[in-house]
This record gives structure tokens, C-alpha cells and sequence, in this order.
């Protein structure tokens, strides 16, 4: 029998000759990693949620009206080029009261003679720099050119998807960092169990010269196996679930298959480390 | 000290047990290769302590255990594993795996060895019949009888091939019959070139040709 | 030595003699009430949330301009005393111009003659009305009565606030449940390890002729002593947390220290349960 | 047959085991209140097994065991453990706990009873004095040696007090001074009124005024 070959038979028998302690482990580890896909989504939706609000958010800026048309022209074309700017539209009188109307459904300034309404320039963002932080700065740039009076942005509305967006951060990293925590924590306790029940074999086996490495290989094994079933498990129920649910109004963004594979990837070395953990203090 | 053909060396051993027993105090003792020592003493007089001095895991306080030629230092792993290799033993520490099959328990050390299944298979086989365990091939070693038990720690021992066996009180409990069968195996491995160290409470029922006898008493090997 | 005594020093033996085990245990049970708790206090705080957002919602019913002023009053009466609600406010056509000019810096009525605005009831409901079904019902039943031209509630966003009451509520059986039987399944693979270097033990004990309760009680006790500490230092941990934490917009709500007392009681059954589990097969 | 004194009665009791070897044949035994019996037969021929039928941790094939004037059946687990609470044991199946202490072994039946902690120091101690092995008191039993373990587990069944003893073993690996200590004490239990039951490969050994002796041959007792 080949050393391999036995590691390898062995890692398997350790499994499957205690059924239920291994069901037992497996779901542990699937629950936990459920609840860190879960995480993981619920992260990526509600970014994409809080990226579809901020994408909206656009700057008013007001020009004075005793500024001549073509004075306003340059305005426009200086702020047109401004770093971060992605659309800029020129908001003429004419353009500023049909605005009006149409948002009224009648003509309000109808008995008026002329027309009280400024000038504006209307500006969208490319979305990296849709932060209250950039905003407040190029507010002020706009300060210091002349002839604008007014400038009106959503600062608050941006504030406080920017709070929601960092709340949600911190608790992504500890919760991700908690179940880490457990998942390899629950490994190792896990293997411990596995071990402790062939302590014999592994006080005999080391009395006939095994090194610590070959007695550890298969509980390392094992480590790795119920890591790996419980993320890939994890994942593939997630994605069938998702085919069956669906929101109103929330869209559910899921990792890539790259991440995905990523991600059981690093199951695989969360199973070692929990594993080799495990084993160690059995030798 | 170091003789060419020395297995195992015991230089001024001295050892006190955690509750203040003085077991050993200034023993010397050398185990040449071939040889077949049987060493007696009453229980409790530190036989199996002194076995586990040998295979490493237990230090003297004081003095040097040198097996094949190596000094056994329970701290360096490495090298206790790669001496625990070449020593054998049945009794004492060396006990069979309760919960695995009387198979299992043999092949292990072809396995470690990295033997091929096929010729496990077949050498397993071959000292099963030759003690005559062959029907025991694949009952749980938990349910063998005592008798059984010690046989099938020589067989390990046999399959495992090492240079040096260990031999803790190998009649215990053993009728004439099963005695004097496992004289024989024990005779049989001496002339296949093991060395050998059988520790026994009683020598009288011991009679094995070609073995030096020593006695354990007041902390020293006479 | 009384028996009751000697189980209760073997409890505290069997978690003291393997400290690193019975702080595994319990920094996994931690982990896992860290996240129920968690998952409670969000829900709690976000239907907190909810609730004030919707409480905000108010109902506004336009009044034909042909009625009479005397046939409106009655109108509005009846409205005022109808099931659910909470307050009623007649906004006549001069309060009407009051609001728009004040929403509007200016008065864009001024040079009209008469007055275009028409009367109103502005209606506001009590909490448990404040649903989507409930406002449909009663925006039927105001179409009966006669001389109300238009009825107006933001009936997308209570939707949308329902849809979202609903998603956080399925998420939070979800994952409670789930956790829970992490909990249970984690007691009982720490009792089965605590168990399994006890076997010895329990195997001579059986043959002096120790019942099965009698050698049970010490893991259920242990059990439960995990179960305990873990929530009741999770909820210790978390107060605690909350004094040094404060979010903009956001309020944070605990359950009742009566509900936290029921919780430690339930994590104390479900300690004795998974103690219980886990010494089972080892009898 | 049930005769009022009768503490253990084998009535045709047949066993196979799994792997087809018959061990016995219509086997019957009894076991008289306050009577010392030694079995013997040799090794593989069932003796451990009969203690297992005894305690009720296997179920013979067919035949019944009444224990106490209670039939044995594995199944009942109440049973079981009220009739077990009156067998003790050394050997086989009754080994000291190894990661215990020797006061920690000895103390627990008395715990099962009940005791108040004053009067189990003082019983356990008496009897730890009683068999030389005071100096052990505080040892972890897997610490002992063969013959400490085995005096562990005659401490054992004399606190334990209980009125009918199985002992399988008792003189395995012990030098001729332990084995008469055990002799002794083993006559003084019997004496003291316990019943017992010795099982032992070599009769030779074990000379006990007043036992019957009795062979297992053949899958009878004779
Ligand atoms: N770690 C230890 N700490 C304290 N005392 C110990 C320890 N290990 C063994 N002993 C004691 O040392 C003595 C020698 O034990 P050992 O097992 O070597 O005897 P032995 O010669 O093998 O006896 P036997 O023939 O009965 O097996 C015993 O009294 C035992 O209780
Ligand atoms: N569960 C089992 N399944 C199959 N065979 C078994 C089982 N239990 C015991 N045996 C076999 O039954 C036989 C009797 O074993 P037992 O231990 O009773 O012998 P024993 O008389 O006590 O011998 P010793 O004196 O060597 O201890 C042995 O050959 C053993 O291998
Ligand atoms: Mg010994
Ligand atoms: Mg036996």
C-alpha cells in the first residue's frame, strides 16, 4: 500500500466511519458559511442600492444674473472642464421657465413681464467622485470663480448614504471577521473530536516511528474537506435559492465566480490551518 | 563506552518519580546487537519506566540513554521518531489498537514502510498463519482474549522488523501451552538477529536459552 | 461526599481540567449569540426605523370645487370621525395659498384673481393603520362619500417600506433559526469532545453501577453553564459596546432587560439540550 | 433450580461469536451466596467473555442469567446498572480510571452511595493503608505499575463492598510476594463473606483454601 494511497483512504474513513459526527461538522460549517455568504450580499446589494441613490445626486449651480451672456458662456465651459464633471448642461431663462411650467402644469409666471428666473448650470459626476468630501471641495472651487451666486447640491441626502455606506463596512468586517473566527475555531474543535477518538492509533502508530507530519496529514485532510463541501454547499444552495426568490425593489448582487472560487479557495487553507490546529496537540 | 556493536546504552541512570520514589540510582546497563537480555525484578521496581527511558518518552534525571548509537533526548522529536523506528515491542506501552481489525493493527508498519498493497496483503497474511491468528484476521483487537492480544503484538513486531524489541512481561496471564508458543516466537526472533530486552516480574517461568538474566534491585542492573 | 456536591465540583472539574477547551467552547458560543444578538438588535432598530419613516405618512383628500362651504364641513366631519384616524386638518383655499407661498418664498398667486387652490383635508392615522391595505380600504370608503375630487398618500413608499419590513423579517427568522442550531449543534460537539476524554471514566463508572442520569448531569450542567456565560457576556459585551458607540441617523435599539432575562433562560434550556445530545451516545 | 442462596446461576448457555467460534455449549453454573469459585481454562476458551454475559454488556445466544435472582437482559438498562451496582471486579473489563488519581478511583462508589466527604477520606485511606499503597494516594493510576493497578482494583471492590466479585486475572504478571498479598486479600474478602468468581489460565498458581474449581472445556463447565 503506497503511503499516499493509504493518507488518502485514511482521510476518507476518518469521515465516513463516524457519519454523524461528520453530518454534525459539515453543517456547522455550512450554517456559518451561509451566514458569511449572506454577509457578503447583503454587502454588495446594499452598495449597489447606495450606488444607485448617489448616481442620481446632480449640483445646481446658479449664475448671477447681472453677469452678460457671454460671460456666462465662459462660466459654463470652465466648469464644463473641471476635473470630475461628467455632464454639464447650460439652464438658460427660457429653459429655467419652461422648467417651471411643466412642473406646475400651468404657465405661472404668465402675468409677469420678463423673466425673474436665473441662469444655471446643471452638473453630473463621474460616480468616484460622488462623495460629500469632493463635493464640498469643488463647491469651492466654484466659489472662487465669479459670477456665480448660488450653488445647491443634496449634501445631506449624499451624508448620510456615506454613514449607511461606513455602517455597513464595519459591520461587514466584524461580522465577516467573527464567523471567520468561528468557522476556523469550530475546524478545530472538529478535528479535536475526530483525533481524540483515535488517540490510540495515534500514540501506537507514533511508537512505531510516524512522524508527526504523517499522522496529521489526514486530519489535515479532513480539515480541508469539510471547509471545502460546506463553501462550495454554501454557495450552490444560495444560487439555486436565489433562481426561486425574488424582491420588489431590491436587486440581489452576488460575487462573481471568480470570488466564489476565491473564496473556496481560502475555505481550503481555513480547513488546513483549523485542522493542523486540531490535530497538534494530539500528537 | 560507544562499543561498535552496542544497541542500547544506559550510563549512570538516575530517576525519582514525581512522589519522591528513587527508582534508579547509577544504573548501567548495555544491550549488545543479539543480544536477548531478560530483566527481572519485583513490580514496581521500574522496569517499564525503564522502557519508556529507552524509546524516549520519559528523561532520567540524570546520565545518558544512547540507542543505536543516537542519545534519546525526549525534546528532539525528529530524532526520537527516527529511533523509534527500529524498536519494537510488545506489552507495556505497545498495545494493540482496540478499535481496529487484527489486520489493520499488523499492516501498519509495511504502510509506513510505503510497501505495495498486494505484498502488505501477503506478509500480513503469512504471520497471521504462522500464529496461527489467521482466523482473528478480521475481528476487532478489542475482542481478542489476553492470549491473543500478546500474540498479536509479536506479530507486529515480526512485520515491523526492528532491530530491537521491547518485551513487557510477555506470559502474563498466558497457560503453559500459550507460554511456551510464545518462547518459541520470542527464540525464533533472537536467532533472527533482534536484539532483545524482556522485563518479568517472576524469572522462573522464563527459560529461554542464550539469554543473559539481570536482576533490578536497589536502583542499579546486576 | 453528598452526591449533589460532587456532581457540581465534577461539573466545574470538567471545565476547568481542559481550560483551553472550555474556552474554545466558549468563544464559539460567543461568537454565534454575538450574531443572534446582533441580528436582534438590527431588526429592532430597523423597524424602529421603519416606524418613524412611516409615521410621517399622511393622507391628503381634495375637496370638488363646486361644493358648498357648509356641505365641505360636513365632509370634513365625517372624514375627521372615521376608524383610524388619528387627525384631521380642513385646509381651506386662503391656508392653501398661505402654504404655497410659503414653499415658494413668493407670492406667484398675486396677480390672479380668485383663488385656483382648492380645499383640502389633510388626514393623519394611527400607528397600526399606517399600511399600504389599510389605506387602500379607506381611500375606497372616502370615494363613496360625495364632493371629494382627489386622494392623494404616498402609497409606493408605504409599499415600499412593507416590502422591506417583510424582507428584514424573513432574514431575521432565517438567520435566527440558523444560528440556533449552530448554537445547539456546537454545544453538543463540545459535550461530545469533553465526553470522549472522559470515556474511561464513564465506562467504569457504568460498571460501579452509576445510573445514566447520574453520569449525565455533570455535561448537561456544562452545557448549560456554556450556554449561559456565552449569552450573558454576548449581551454584557454589547452594552458595554453601545456607550462608546454612536451613529449619525441611525438609533440603535435594545431588547428589554426582561427580554434579555428570557433569553439567558432559553440559552440555559438550549445548553441542557445540547448537553444532553451530546453525552447521549457516549452512555 | 432457583435456589434462594444462588447468586449466579448459568443456565444452557450457548454462545458463537461473530466469527463463527463457538464457545459454549450448553453451559450451567452456579454460583452459591459466600462461595469462592476458580475457573479456569485456557486462553481464548471464554473466560472474559463469561464475566461480559455476567455483567450484562453481551447477551448470550441462547440460555438465561440470572444475577441476584434478576434475569440478565442487556436490553434493560435499569436493570443492569441496580444489578450492577452489587458485582465489582479486578481485570478484564474493570480497569483502573488511567488519567485519575488513586483516590480519585477508589472514592466513587462511595459517592454513588452517598457518603458525606469527612467519612470517605477516612474509608478510603484505611484501605489505601491496608494495601500498601498509601505513598500512591495523590499517583495518576496509569502511572502504576501492573501490580499497583491490580491492588488499585482490589481497593476498589473492597470499598465498593459489593457482594459478588469477578476477578479475571488476578496473579497475571505479579512477583510471587505480590501474588500472595493478592491471595490474602482475596481470601480475606471471601471470608469477609463476599462470593467470587477467579477466573485464571494456569490452576497451578492459584491455591485458595476452600474454592471450588472448575474447568471450561469443551463450551462446559465441569
Ligand atoms: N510519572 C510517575 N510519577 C510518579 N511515580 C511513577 C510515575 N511513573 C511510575 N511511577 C511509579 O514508579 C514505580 C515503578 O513503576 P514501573 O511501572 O516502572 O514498575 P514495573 O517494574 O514495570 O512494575 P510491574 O512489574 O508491576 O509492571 C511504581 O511504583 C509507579 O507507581
Ligand atoms: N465480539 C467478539 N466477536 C468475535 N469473537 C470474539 C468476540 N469477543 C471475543 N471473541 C473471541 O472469543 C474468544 C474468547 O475470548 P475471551 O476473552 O473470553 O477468552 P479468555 O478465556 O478470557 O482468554 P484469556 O485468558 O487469554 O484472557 C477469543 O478467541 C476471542 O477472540
Ligand atoms: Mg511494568
Ligand atoms: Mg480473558
Amino acid at each position: 500500500m503506497k503511503r499516499i494511497s493509504y493518507l488518502i483512504r485514511k482521510s476518507a474513513g476518518n469521515i465516513i466511519k463516524r457519519p454523524l459526527s461528520g453530518i454534525t461538522s459539515l453543517l456547522l460549517l455550512l450554517l456559518l458559511f451561509l451566514m458569511f455568504d449572506l454577509v457578503w450580499i447583503s454587502a454588495l446589494s446594499v452598495n449597489w442600492y447606495l450606488d444607485r441613490l448617489v448616481s442620481k445626486v446632480d449640483m445646481e449651480v446658479f449664475i448671477e444674473g447681472s453677469l452678460s451672456d457671454t460671460a456666462a458662456a465662459v462660466v459654463f465651459e470652465t466648469v464644463r472642464d473641471l476635473y470630475g464633471v461628467r455632464t454639464a448642461e447650460f439652464v438658460s431663462k427660457e429653459d429655467a421657465r419652461e422648467r417651471l411650467n411643466s412642473l406646475m402644469g400651468t404657465d405661472l409666471l404668465a402675468g409677469l413681464e420678463g423673466n425673474p428666473l436665473p441662469r444655471s448650470i446643471n452638473i453630473t459626476f463621474d460616480s468616484p467622485f460622488l462623495s460629500s468630501d469632493f463635493l464640498d471641495q469643488f463647491e469651492q472651487n466654484l466659489r472662487r470663480l465669479q459670477g456665480i451666486s448660488e450653488i445647491f447640491y443634496p449634501r445631506g441626502q449624499l451624508q448620510k448614504v456615506e454613514n449607511i455606506r461606513n455602517l455597513a463596512l464595519k459591520s461587514v468586517i466584524f461580522l465577516g471577521f467573527a464567523i471567520s473566527l468561528a468557522v476556523v475555531l469550530n475546524l478545530l474543535q472538529s478535528i479535536r473530536l475526530s483525533a481524540k477518538t483515535r488517540e490510540e492509533e495515534l500514540m501506537q502508530h507514533s511508537l512505531l516511528g510516524a512522524g508527526k507530519v504523517f499522522l496529521s496529514v489526514p486530519y489535515i485532510f479532513e480539515g480541508i474537506f469539510y471547509a471545502l463541501v460546506a463553501a462550495a454547499v454554501g454557495w450552490a444552495l444560495l444560487i439555486y435559492a436565489s433562481g426561486y426568490l425574488t424582491f420588489k425593489n431590491v436587486e440581489i448582487i452576488f460575487p462573481t465566480r471568480l470570488e466564489i472560487a476565491y473564496f473556496c479557495i481560502v475555505s481550503c487553507l481555513i480547513g488546513m490551518v483549523g485542522g493542523y490546529a486540531g490535530i497538534r496537540r494530539s500528537l | 563506552m560507544n562499543s561498535g556493536n552496542s544497541i542500547v546504552e544506559l550510563v549512570d541512570i538516575t530517576h525519582t518519580h514525581s512522589d519522591g520514589a528513587r527508582l534508579f540510582d547509577g544504573l548501567n546497563f548495555h544491550l549488545k546487537s543479539g543480544e536477548m537480555a531478560v530483566i527481572y525484578g519485583s513490580t514496581g521496581i521500574g522496569k517499564t519506566t525503564l522502557v519508556e527511558l529507552i524509546i524516549g518518552k520519559r528523561a532520567p534525571q540524570s546520565g545518558t540513554v544512547v540507542v543505536f548509537g543516537e542519545k534519546i533526548d525526549p525534546g528532539s522529536e525528529r530524532l526520537v521518531a527516527k529511533t523509534r523506528q527500529k524498536i519494537g515491542g510488545v506489552g507495556g506501552l505497545f498495545r494493540p489498537i482496540s478499535y481496529q481489525t487484527v489486520y489493520e493493527n499488523l499492516v501498519y508498519p509495511l504502510i509506513l514502510r510505503g510497501d505495495r498493497t498486494s505484498s502488505c496483503r501477503s506478509r500480513v497474511t503469512r504471520v497471521l498463519s504462522q500464529l496461527n491468528l489467521i482466523g482473528k484476521k478480521g475481528e476487532t483487537a478489542g475482542n481478542l482474549s489476553r492470549g491473543e492480544r500478546i500474540l498479536l503484538m509479536l506479530g507486529r513486531a515480526i512485520i515491523a522488523d526492528q532491530p530491537l524489541l521491547l518485551i513487557d512481561e510477555p506470559l502474563a496471564g498466558l497457560d503453559t501451552q500459550m507460554s511456551s508458543e510464545v518462547l518459541k516466537l520470542l527464540h525464533r526472533l533472537s536467532v533472527a538477529g533482534h536484539s532483545m530486552m524482556i522485563m518479568t516480574t517472576g524469572q522462573t517461568d522464563l527459560q529461554v536459552p542464550n539469554a543473559t538474566v539481570h536482576e533490578i534491585r536497589d536502583g542499579r542492573l546486576g
